[in-house]
């Protein structure tokens, strides 16, 4: 296959190479939304959302809405069979409580501790931090799926966040459009490179300090 | 005995400066005909804790608009850039927390307890003013009881009892907020003779609920 | 009417005038069970059954058992329009939560302060706490419906229990065959006296320290 | 995927020295093929939570009568005089628990909670060792969480996926169970198709459950 050629999508693609058959599995909102393009039926992945129901399907069809069947971005989605609501306090036992294999989220900086910022640009309000927090705590592995930089060109890896951290909490990979970085407790390690990006070019794009090893790959079909 | 009354009948329990409960995600699951009547009546200085900040002009932000909210307590406002004006314009106080967090403060006060450690918010901005506990090697905050004065609830189906049942994604904080407010009001959207909704389907139990008005 | 002979029924039938329109109440095993016997219909009492229940009707006659519909006791019941099923953790939101009228529940021990014992004797094991102890410090009013005296003609109301205490709570009443006694913070007040029985005879009866208004009355239909 | 297996690959996963999540309220609620295969296979020296002593010989009665279980945590013992029998002559180690209390603690652990602060217990014996806290004057005391290795569970419906619906009041200490187990092995009455639960009916969904047996 030809790897998906927009930036959101090669990272979502990316991402769903991660998850394994079986799994529960949280998606943010924007970016991570799309992983589930990229997963087959045959995986048996189990999504879950986290305004109260696992078992979510594709976005609905214009037209084809179903009556308070909302994801967490407030968007019109499906079921698949095997689906079940509840509440929030039930939602929030899965998320916080370890049965969620895998999240996705994006985030606003990752730095050299592997602990995300992702719910609170100081000054300008919102958003907010949701069920973020908890996600990230909670869950088994935590993918950060963002593009490598800024709107304004600036490093979103950085030595230490700026903004303030969600957890702290290790995340577990970091997938952007020019890099799959594994955050360790020795530093951030560059995993593999986007295809026709070089290493330079991810050091050049990242203020954090990156662990190379010899082995950098590229992203592969 | 049934606890049907109109929405106007309702709203008379609803005064300035109270602390209300709304449910609801992103609007889905919030009551529209109660708020519809808090915003025609402008009772106001409310203290009000949802999720989120909704959309401009939807379900809370109906309120937001109005001008009816001194305080919020919530997870998230990004939805409303009314909201987020406000707050920023020091017009409505902002207590922001982990959405786990809210549901379980609130189930909290609903089941009696004092208070439960929860590992979310250590190390944050979250952590600021609370009590921080080690147990285990493991590293909590203590969060206390959140209690309203009101809750109004949204309910696909109720009986004149307030037996409540919800619809997919609009149950939420529905089932958690009857249990921890002083009165509790729920707008059904379908009212049924008591007994008509099956016993094992029942997700609210009617002694949490003393009043019922038809949605519209 | 007259009055139930039986000591067991003459105190249900005491407790129940203490019942007002509408209440949610819970009963213990035992004589508090009988309570409901003397509860009409247009009270619409609530009943709640602590193994996941409200809306508990009658027991249920030999051969119309409801397959896994049973009472705290473990005896076949029967429901009422409006009743509702829920698990252990909802059950006790209901009981600690204050979402309970009136508990009515027996006792080894009452003591001057108001406190009851009712779960545990030294040396003998059982029975044990059940939801006794949560039912006691979260309802709102608690109703102690107990005989007056032991099996071996011992006192049971006690200047202090010698038994472990079920919690630090003031009960609201105690009823028994002999005698209506309201706990204050000044001690235990004689209200009635059963049909028959002399102030005199509640006080030879009882080890605690009783304040005998002028006013005692008599249990009246 | 199916999670469907037959009793005896299920035990498999059953060994001595365990911690075993059992619901069920005086046996109402609680698997029973699980349990005769266990006093089959005489899987023994187990840690048993179980919120009463059931009657001699049926549900956890069972296993207490076959001497497979060392320590019980449980609420109330007295409808089985086998079981207190047991405790009294040093052969069963009782943990004693308000009911209130065990289903919070079996909560905190499926929830991700360091612990609850609960009223119950305060001046009495359950106080015994355990943190004691003070908060606006009133009195609470520190329940820790309390998982298992395994979960059996006993649902009236469930699908191959695990979704599970329960009758009447067999569902007791089932939900929250499943949520606190390294392990959870449903018993179901019914076994159905993935789908044919209606997903507004489940109680716990699937993910909570590893295992789905049939009952007999």
């Amino acid at each position: 296959m030809t790897l998906p050629s927009s930036p959101k999508d090669l990272i979502a693609w990316r991402v769903a190479k991660e998850l394994n058959y079986g799994e529960i599995v949280n998606l943010g909102i924007g970016t991570p939304t799309l992983v589930s393009n990229y997963i087959s039926p045959e995986m048996n992945i189990t999504f879950q959302s986290e305004n109260g129901f696992v078992g979510m399907g594709a976005l609905a069809k214009p037209g084809e809405e179903i009556p308070d069947l909302t994801n967490a971005g407030g968007q019109w989605v499906t079921l698949v069979p095997g689906a079940a609501f509840f509440d929030t306090a039930m939602s929030f036992i899965i998320i916080r409580g370890g049965h969620i294999d895998v999240t996705v989220l994006g985030a606003l900086e990752v730095d050299e501790r592997g602990y995300l910022a992702n719910y609170w640009i100081p000054g300008r309000g919102g958003p907010g931090i949701g069920g973020g927090m908890d996600l990230v705590v909670g869950t088994k592995r935590v993918i950060v799926a963002m593009e490598h930089i800024r709107r304004d060109g600036e490093p979103k890896i950085v030595p230490r966040c700026s903004l303030p951290i969600t957890a702290k909490r290790m995340v577990d990979l970091i997938v952007t459009d020019m890099a799959v970085i594994r955050p360790t407790t020795e530093g951030l390690v560059l995993r593999e490179v986007a295809p026709g990006v070089t290493v330079d070019e991810v050091l050049a794009k990242t203020s954090a300090c990156l662990i190379v090893p010899d082995d950098v790959g590229e992203m592969v079909a | 005995m049934s606890k049907v009354k109109t929405v106007q009948e309702a709203m008379e329990f609803i005064q300035d400066g109270m602390t209300v409960m709304l449910p609801g995600f992103l609007g889905v699951g919030t009551p529209k005909a109660l708020i519809d009547a808090i915003c025609e009546r402008r009772v106001g200085d409310l203290t009000v804790i949802y999720n989120d900040g909704a959309f401009p002009g939807v379900g809370i932000g109906k309120l937001v608009r109005c001008g009816l909210v001194r305080k919020m307590i919530s997870t998230h406002t990004g939805t409303n850039p009314e909201l987020v004006k406000a707050v920023a314009d020091g017009k409505i106080e902002m207590e922001l927390l982990p959405q786990g967090t809210l549901v379980e403060r609130i189930r909290a006060a609903g089941a009696g307890l004092g208070g439960i450690l929860t590992p979310t918010g250590v190390g944050t901005s979250v952590e600021e003013g609370k009590t921080v506990m080690e147990l285990d090697g493991n590293t909590y905050l203590l969060e206390l009881p959140l209690r309203a004065d009101i809750a109004l609830l949204y309910a696909f189906k109720g009986d004149t009892a307030g037996n409540l049942v919800y619809r997919r994604t609009a149950r939420n904080f529905n089932p958690i907020m009857a249990t921890a407010a002083d009165l509790v009001i729920a707008e059904v959207e379908n009212l049924v003779d008591i007994g008509e909704v099956e016993p094992e389907h029942v997700v609210t139990p009617g002694i949490f609920v003393d009043i019922v008005v038809k949605g519209v």
